[in-house]
């Protein structure tokens, strides 16, 4: 395995360094992307209360609105960390108010095996989220935001973070596992 | 891929003051499957959303993108817009860049970065995006209702004069329900039968209702618009058509029962009416305890009745019907005193429930309405009620305020006090809640006018004290312990959600709350809804209801079925699951995470292999589109319409651009 | 050409000179692949092979063609260049070594009438040097495989343990320039050591002949096309891409383009007949549905479709698929249970005369 | 069968009638008890006034104890051990309080405390109580008293109807006696102001005595020593109070079930009453026509 | 272990006899110590099966496809496995007949062959019945302590004795010491920091080469079209690297949630050895800790991500603490 080993190794950080300079630069400098799943009724409502209440937070989250938080496929987390996002969140209705009764609830034992096996594959716990914010709860959404944001800013600060999060070609190009000519 | 129109709008300042909106629409014009993208200061506004439809004609675009305020906003306004422009309303996207973006950032630069990204992310959704259709559903304009208490028939009543069919189903031999057992009603004391009794009647002649008494319902299957109902139409044993009513069956039938409409206080016979003005006026044989259906012998009603109405043999009759909408109005039982031992736990004759006490003070009850004690049949000289027994008690009953007992007790005071004025009144109770049209003045009427003593303070034991109940309470305003001996005592014992509730909530696939009873689709807009579309509750069944809250929510559940029937037939919601059964393995998840059970298995045919296997299927008019499905499915075979795995992924892949 | 020997205390510095000129690649100490080295003294080792064949260095398990991108006017396209960065191979079994000049042949121009830009470039960078066994692993059979020389393997320089030193034979001539990069580490050869490199092949001939018969395979498959025998065959198989992948002549690949937001690329990836999407067109109809679809398309393009055009068999005996089968599929057992249903099919033919359905 | 016996402080001294009748009843029933060894104070009354830890502590050790003599049911007659060690199992089972190292929690959490009312009838049975009476007691119109303890709190008790119970008629019912029916079964008997506030102990004995002579009792029977004690001793105090007779004996239920085993009164710790109970010996056994004769 | 392939063979037979479509059992190979499956339908056929120390395979796999009513031979965990299948609907209980045979714990070949001293060229036989293993190579016997001869999955087995089955062959085995979820490799992994564990991950997955291996053996994965193949949306990429490969594991890996039974077929399929198994068991202590829950117990049950409590509430506190 050895000789393996040192090869790919000093060929990570390498890989990382190209990728953050390809970086548009809202993603380089502006620090670490979040992607936000929000439940159509009680999360993504309580970002709209927070927007009527002007309410600021960091601009790195992006969103993605859903229907439930049970559409959140955990497969997209994983799917999403692998293009490089820094952070996921998602947001669903308190249990117990889901629009569609019981969707959250699923969620919510989905996450509880999901979360901890992310931590495991080598996700910074810090980098997942699953919050129940309502309609109501602006504040609460602004607040997690904040939270989430410097989290993964101090991670960043301490290289807790992979280098990548590279655009697509660059992942394309990495070398093929077989030895490829072109490692 | 599609041909996405970009629009980015300035909200006035809202948007432009803090996003560099003229720069998100240039980036956005390089964004893949984007053919043009533009800028304009309303584009919610007539003239921007003209924009919006000339572009899609100029430039032929097949999906729109809007990058504005939140889609709870105009994702309609905009919908409508494309839709003029002949395009399907879902190949529409909005980019919430201001609730979500200028709003709550300061920094432009940083802000215009994230509101192309939302853009992107909007666009990629779009470009995947495809045109979604709504499948209309028939509607079948006959409404079940499932109980005949005065819920049922209110709402009976109201649909069937909207000119609705309407098929009522009673457990019991008549209609009426628990209103039927009441003497006066507060606070106007006008007789309960009196009111009710023309109403039962209406419902009887009503030329588009069913009546289906002594009859249960077996099985309910369907969704809005087309529900299979069999209902059970138990043996009557007596001829609904030959009976005049005459009632010479019930003077001689030989075995007699305790009454259930007269909460065992009175006798009933085997073949019976529960009470003189039954709807309809038809007696039924009760086989358990007639003699004829237990040893075979007697037959002395056949033998008597002057119709030849009495028909022994025959037997239950299944109807299967087809119904569009379901209302349930099953009302509600009381909390069985047994389990207040400390109040003889049911073993003192002269502690009685309120129920009972109706009847007692019935002219139609066992004692033609004189109150005495079932004990000796003297009149009682002192009357103690108390109040919250099984209600606010989470140790031994339930947490909830039952509502009415407040306001039965000051009634039951009052009729006391009417019928006998030198009895003693009291009433224990722990607060008095007595909020709704003259129920105050009602409570004040029996305090002040007639001199009801009202004890505040819970009573911890009641026992025999001589021919005379020992009652000892405490009053808690001027702190000290109390002992009453009484004659009668009268227990106002908690609504609470009938036994058979599960069964019910099961064969309706509906919901139940903590307590047992059916649970509202929103406890404030929807409270007369059920999630499962097409079903409707009314009265007692969904939480403890006098009669004027009863008769409006019925009211309210009718109007709700009018407005179903007042089309021919419904949009399904366009933006549900669908299956790709080509990926199918039959794993059914799908079926177990469903919330509405939209989802069932079938079995098809493949097209390749011609092997028979099973696939999930959505019920287009059931499935809400949650995605809980689509997420559970491991083989993608399910997918969300307008929120597909393309969409979603898509969204995601444009947040890597280069 | 000249036969030489050289002393294994002398190996490591011929290897240092030449890994000025090449990016050295030999077996890893897992037995995995050929990966690059600089530990030149461990480079040779005579046992075992490698789970991955060097195939891999020419036909890459995935390569990008081009990458694209959405530019200012329109989309933008470049080419990915085919590398020619020189490299060497060392320590290639016989077996694999055959496997690349079958490989040779099917990315040629004669074969295909398209001369792979990307295989050529990399083949013509790449000399191989090859070393034969010390010892066969269980399931090699190389020794019934025609393609096999295992006196003087297909390699640029071949080489062969003889205790001391190692046996080498230059069969080209960049296997001369090899060989004269190690000026003053080699000797000419004597007889007595050409006789020990002959015994040392035939030893391994004798250790890894089964009697196979791959030969005949071309004509007795003919007839078994319709034969039930292949679903009793494959009933086992998993569908996976082991025996394929790990096939040192199987090279079968696929291309896809993989766009993200505004850029993607193309690449050509290994594929297999083992796949279930391998055949599977868009319409959800696939000609080779079934495994024993699956099995016959393999063992028939091994042994009979490539040696009718090309008059070469292409199975090289290394095992590979025996060993690392994980439901214990053997290519030598279905070889032989076919031989013999073709034979009691031929027999069944002149009996009836009528010809086997 | 074999169960564990933890006969507490008070059925060592003010109740050792209660000891010698539980345990003489036991034998003729083969209900072998073991009594724990090392056994220490349930804690009561005091200890759960003061700290919770202490309370779960004392009462769990012996229930640890039992656990390691692999007891899996424990019989407390005592009404006050019986709620103590019922409190400590459940306390331990919800992973409140703490053992020292060297005992088994969750072993002690699950051993099932009994009181002797629950013995003889949920272990025993009453068909087995009915086999074992040879000489009924049929001239004895007990009234059954319960006190708090053996029923309360509900949650801890699990044992029997809080308000309304039975069992202890169940049992008398059993061995030929007419239990009367009457209304103070569960009323408080002021053990615990016994010595604080006398007086309200006086008169609350007094309340329930005198409840029980108008109902028709010639005796009481209880499982408690406290309100064995309690109504025993205080009965002068009360009567003199009420200006009236009492005298009614009061007596553990196992003296009265042993009476109709046979067993013989001094067996039984009869003698050991303040109020004369060795009279019951002469009515118990008349038929209760003889009775309504003698007027008992 | 020859009186056990005696019942087998007569069980066998008597399935046949009672119109069995086929019996999956296994026959030996070219090799004493190499198996493989065989799909009997004559009782000849059934003459040939054979039990012993390496019939490691979980035969699980072939139900779904197997001509029915079919019967098989199934180990502990390979049960298991045919639990969580009937709970999926992908067979039907009366269309598998069981012949579950207590395991013992099965051999990994390549624990026993130290690299580069001896191959199996050169082995004569091998004796894996009961306590040590014994190598007869070259004349010379090599001892293996059975501990260190067993698949990992076999050392951390919680149940080698089949619970569902129609006919059980041979004595119930007591589990191993180590099983419980317990093992030392998972407990490395969760002590590195999470970078460091995602440089490891990252390692491992440099090998795979996309052979499908490790999901086709599974008895779990019998998606018609796996997502990873699914072009159209792309979940990942089909170029083979480490990131790409390590994600379709994690998919493959996730979706086996509370449906995985640690049989470890992945792992001793895989051609590059890479520790597939700690994956998944990450997943099963989880399950484990938080939920008391193990897969494939109960047949009857729905799937366990399909199902909710309120006291999921606090154990998705615990997980996200």
């Amino acid at each position: 395995m050895s000789r393996v080993e040192e090869r790919t190794h000093s060929q990570e950080p390498a890989r990382g360094e190209q990728a953050e300079a390809a970086r548009p630069r809202e993603a380089s400098d502006a620090g670490p992307r979040l992607l936000a799943f929000l439940c159509n009724w009680c999360s993504y409502a309580g970002a709209d209360l927070a927007g009527g209440g002007r309410l600021q937070y960091p601009p790195n989250v992006r969103i993605l609105r859903v229907p439930c938080s049970a559409r959140v496929d955990p497969v997209f987390v994983l799917r999403a960390f692998r293009l490089g996002m820094d952070g996921v969140l998602v947001a669903g209705c308190h249990p117990g108010d889901c629009h569609y009764s019981k969707g959250n609830l699923y969620t919510r034992r989905r996450m509880a095996v999901f979360k901890p096996w992310l931590e495991y594959l080598g996700i910074h716990p810090k980098r997942f989220r699953l919050e129940w914010i309502s309609a109501s709860e602006g504040q609460r959404f602004a607040q997690v935001i904040r939270e989430m944001v410097a989290d993964l800013e101090e991670l960043k600060r301490e290289g807790k973070l992979p280098g990548r999060g590279g655009t697509i070609v660059e992942a394309l190009r990495e070398p093929s596992t077989s030895g490829s000519p072109y490692v | 891929m599609r041909r996405v129109g970009v629009f980015v709008c300035w909200c006035g300042t809202n948007i432009a003051k803090t996003v560099d909106v003229q720069k998100v629409a240039a980036e956005a014009a390089r964004l893949p499957g984007v053919v043009y993208a533009t800028d304009y200061r309303y584009v919610c506004s007539e003239p921007g959303q003209k924009i919006v439809r000339d572009a899609i004609g100029e430039h032929n675009l097949d999906a729109v993108v809007v990058a504005a305020c939140s889609p709870a906003m105009h994702e309609a306004t905009f919908q409508r817009c494309i839709a003029d422009a002949g395009l399907n309303p879902y190949v529409f996207q909005m980019a919430n860049i201001r609730e979500q973006c200028s709003w709550v950032h300061s920094d432009r630069e940083l802000a215009t970065a994230k509101a192309l990204d939302q853009t992107a992310i909007a666009v990629g959704a779009a470009a995947k995006g495809k045109p979604l259709m709504r499948s209309e559903i028939p509607i079948t304009k006959r409404a079940l209702i499932i109980g005949g208490g005065i819920a049922g028939i209110q709402a009976a009543l109201d649909i069937a004069d909207a000119g609705y069919q309407v098929a009522l189903v009673e457990r019991q031999p008549s209609i009426g329900g628990r209103m039927a057992q009441f003497d006066k009603t507060f606070p106007t004391m006008d007789c309960s039968a009196c009111i009710l009794t023309p109403k039962m009647v209406d419902a009887a002649r009503h030329p588009n209702i069913a009546l289906h008494t002594w009859s249960e319902v077996e099985s309910v299957s369907g969704y809005v618009g087309n529900f299979e109902v069999t209902i059970r139409k138990r043996a009557r044993s007596v001829n609904l058509e030959k009976c005049t009513g005459c009632g010479i069956c019930e003077e001689k039938c030989p075995s007699k029962v305790p009454s259930e409409f007269d909460a065992g206080l009175g006798m009933r016979r085997a073949v019976f009416r529960p009470f003189p003005q039954a709807v309809p006026n038809v007696p039924v044989i009760d086989r358990e305890n007639c003699r004829y259906f237990k040893t075979g012998k007697c037959g002395i009603c056949a033998k008597l009745c002057p119709a030849e109405a009495v028909d022994y043999d025959q037997g239950d009759e299944l109807l299967k019907e087809k119904f569009g909408a379901v209302v349930v109005a099953t009302g509600c039982d009381l909390y069985d005193p047994a389990r207040m031992g400390e109040y003889g736990g049911g073993r003192f004759a002269d502690v009685i429930t309120g129920e009972q006490f109706e009847r007692l003070v019935n002219v139609g009850g066992p004692t033609d309405g004189h109150i005495v004690r079932p004990s000796d049949h003297r009149e009682p000289k002192t009357v103690v009620f108390i109040q919250c027994v099984g209600s606010r008690d989470d140790t031994k009953g339930y947490p909830y305020c039952s509502r009415v007992c407040c306001m039965y007790t000051a009634k039951h005071a009052i009729l006391v006090k009417e019928k006998l004025p030198d009895a003693q009144v009291y009433i224990f109770y722990m607060d008095i809640r007595a909020a709704g049209k003259n129920y105050e003045e009602f409570v004040r009427r029996a305090q002040e006018e007639l001199g009801v003593k009202y004890l505040r303070g819970r009573v911890s034991r009641i026992y025999p004290e001589g021919d005379k109940l020992r009652v000892k309470g405490a009053d808690s305003l001027a702190g000290v312990a109390v002992e009453i001996d009484a004659d009668l005592v009268v227990l106002a014992t908690a609504l609470r959600a009938r036994d058979d509730v599960a069964e019910v909530a099961r064969m309706l696939s509906i919901q139940t709350d903590q307590y047992g009873f059916f649970a509202e689709a929103h406890p404030k807009l929807r409270p007369v809804e059920n999630l499962f579309a097409g079903i409707y509750l009314a009265g007692a069944c969904q939480y403890p209801r006098d009669i004027p809250d009863t008769v409006a929510a019925a009211s309210a559940a009718a109007a709700k079925v009018c407005v179903l029937f007042s089309r021919d037939s419904i949009l399904s919601e366009p933006m549900i699951a669908e299956v790709n059964q080509a990926r199918c393995s039959g794993c059914l998840t799908c079926e177990e995470v469903c919330p509405f059970d939209a989802i069932e298995a079938t079995v098809i045919t493949d097209m390749f292999t011609r092997e028979k296997r099973t696939v999930a299927k959505v019920n287009e008019a059931v499935c809400q589109g949650c995605g809980g499905c689509v997420a559970a499915c491991r083989s993608a075979a399910l997918n969300l319409r307008g929120f597909t795995d393309e969409q979603v992924l898509a969204g995601m892949e444009a947040l890597c651009r280069e | 050409m000249p036969d030489y020997v050289i002393g294994k205390d002398k190996v490591a510095e011929w290897l240092r000179r030449l890994g000025e000129r090449y990016a050295i690649y030999a077996p890893d100490a897992d037995g995995i692949a050929f990966v690059r080295t600089t530990d030149y003294a461990s480079a040779l080792s005579p046992s075992g092979n490698t789970r991955r064949p060097p195939k891999e260095l020419f036909l890459p398990n995935s390569q990008v063609l081009l990458t694209f991108r959405q530019g200012e006017q329109g989309v933008e396209i470049t080419q990915e260049p085919a590398s020619g960065e020189p490299r060497l191979l060392v320590g290639v079994r016989p077996c694999d070594a055959a496997a690349l000049k079958l490989l040779d042949v099917v990315f040629s121009q004669d074969y295909s009438g398209y001369d792979d830009p990307y295989y050529r470039a990399a083949r013509a960078a790449t000399p191989v040097i090859s070393l034969l066994c010390a010892e066969p692993l269980e399931g090699c059979f190389c020794g019934d495989a025609p393609a096999v020389n295992l006196a003087s393997p297909p390699a640029d320089a071949a080489l062969t343990d003889l205790g001391d030193k190692y046996f080498a034979e230059a069969s080209s001539e960049t296997g001369e320039q090899l060989v004269a990069a190690g000026d003053g580490l080699f000797a000419a050869a004597s007889d007595a050591d050409r006789a020990g490199r002959d015994k040392a092949a035939a030893e391994l001939g004798r250790l890894t002949r089964e009697g196979l018969p791959l030969a005949q395979m071309r004509e007795r498959l003919r007839g078994l096309h319709e034969s039930g025998i292949w679903r009793d065959l494959a009933q086992k198989c998993v569908r996976c891409g082991v025996c394929s992948y790990l096939c040192p002549t199987c090279h079968c690949f696929d291309i896809q383009d993989e766009a993200f937001g505004s850029a993607g690329c193309r690449y050509r990836c290994w594929d297999t007949c083992q796949f279930t999407d391998f055949a599977l067109m868009s319409s959800g109809e696939n000609p080779r549905r079934d495994s024993a679809e699956r099995l016959k398309q393999r063992l028939c393009h091994k042994l009979e479709y490539l040696p009718d055009r090309t008059g070469m068999i292409y199975c090289v005996g290394c095992g590979r698929c025996v060993r690392l089968c994980p439901v214990g599929m053997d290519i030598r057992e279905t070889i032989e249970a076919l031989s013999a249903e073709a034979q009691a099919a031929a027999t069944q033919e002149e009996v009836s005369g009528a010809p086997a359905e | 069968m074999k169960i564990a016996y933890y006969p507490g402080c008070s059925l060592h001294a003010t109740a050792k009638e209660f000891d010698l009748s539980t345990r003489a009843v036991c034998a003729a029933l083969s209900v072998e008890l073991a009594e724990i060894e090392d056994w220490n104070c349930c804690g009561a009354t005091a200890a759960h006034a003061l700290s919770d830890a202490l309370a779960i502590g004392l009462a769990g050790r012996n229930l640890a104890l039992a656990a390691q003599q692999n007891m899996k049911d424990l019989l407390a007659p005592c009404a006050a051990c019986f709620g103590r060690l019922k409190y400590a199992a459940k306390a331990l089972g919800a992973g409140r309080g703490e053992l020292p190292e060297s005992l088994d929690a969750q072993a002690a959490a699950g051993v099932k405390v009994r009181n002797i009312l629950d013995v003889l009838l949920n272990v025993v049975g009453v068909e087995r109580i009915k086999q074992q009476v040879s000489k009924p007691i049929s001239g004895l119109r007990p009234a059954a008293y319960y006190g708090c303890f053996l029923v309360r709190p509900p949650e801890i008790a699990e044992f029997d109807d809080p308000e309304n119970p039975t069992s202890m008629e169940q049992i008398l019912e059993a061995v030929g006696a007419q239990p009367v029916e009457w209304h103070h079964r569960v009323e408080c008997c002021g053990g615990s102001l016994a010595v604080t506030n006398t007086a309200s102990a006086v008169r609350l004995v007094g309340e329930i005595l005198a409840h029980a002579k108008s109902a028709g009792a010639n005796c009481v029977a209880v499982a408690c020593p406290m309100c064995q004690t309690n109504l025993d001793t205080r009965q002068a105090a009360a009567a003199t109070r009420l200006g009236g007779e009492l005298d009614l004996p009061v007596v553990y239920i196992t003296e009265l079930v042993g009476l109709a085993f046979g067993i013989e009164p001094a067996k039984l710790g009869l003698r050991r009453h303040m109020v004369d109970a060795m009279r019951l010996t002469r009515i118990a056994f008349s038929k209760p026509a003889e009775l309504a004769a003698t007027g008992g | 272990m020859s009186d056990i392939e005696e019942k087998i063979r007569e069980e066998a037979k008597r399935a046949l006899e009672r119109g069995a479509a086929c019996v999956i059992g296994f026959r030996q190979g070219r090799k004493p110590w190499r198996v493989t499956p065989c799909f009997a339908t004559t009782l000849a056929q059934v003459e040939k099966f054979v039990w012993n120390a390496v019939c490691a395979q979980n035969l699980a796999t072939y139900i779904i496809a197997a001509p029915k009513p079919a019967a098989v031979i199934l180990k502990g965990c390979d049960a298991r496995a045919l639990a969580t299948l009937l709970q999926e609907h992908q067979a039907k209980r009366e269309d598998v007949y069981v012949i579950g045979v207590s395991c013992p714990g099965m051999i990994d070949l390549d624990r026993l062959e130290p690299r580069n001293s001896w191959t199996w060229q050169g082995v004569s036989g091998l004796d894996g019945a009961s306590g040590d293993v014994i190598v007869a190579a070259r004349g010379a016997e090599h001892r293996v302590p059975r501990d260190d001869a067993l698949f990992a999955a076999c050392r951390a087995c919680a149940h080698p004795t089949p619970m569902l089955h129609d006919v059980l062959i041979g004595e119930p085995f007591e589990p191993p010491r180590a099983s419980g979820g317990a093992s030392a490799r998972l407990a490395e992994i969760e002590a590195m920091d999470p970078l460091a564990r995602r440089r490891y991950w990252l390692e491992q997955f440099k090998r795979c080469v996309r052979c499908n291996a490790c999901r086709s053996v599974c008895p779990l994965c019998y998606c018609r079209e796996c997502i990873a193949d699914i072009r159209e949306p792309r979940f990942v990429s089909r170029h083979p690297n480490a990131e790409d490969n390590l994600l379709f594991q994690c998919a493959r890996v996730w979706h086996a949630a509370g449906r995985c039974v640690d049989c470890g077929a992945c792992e001793r399929a895989c051609p590059m050895d890479i520790p597939l198994r700690e994956l998944g068991r990450k997943l099963d202590k989880e399950l484990r800790d938080l939920f008391a829950y193990e897969a494939g117990l109960d047949a009857e049950a729905p799937p366990f991500l399909a199902q909710f409590a309120e006291s999921d509430e606090e154990k998705s506190a615990a997980g996200s603490s």
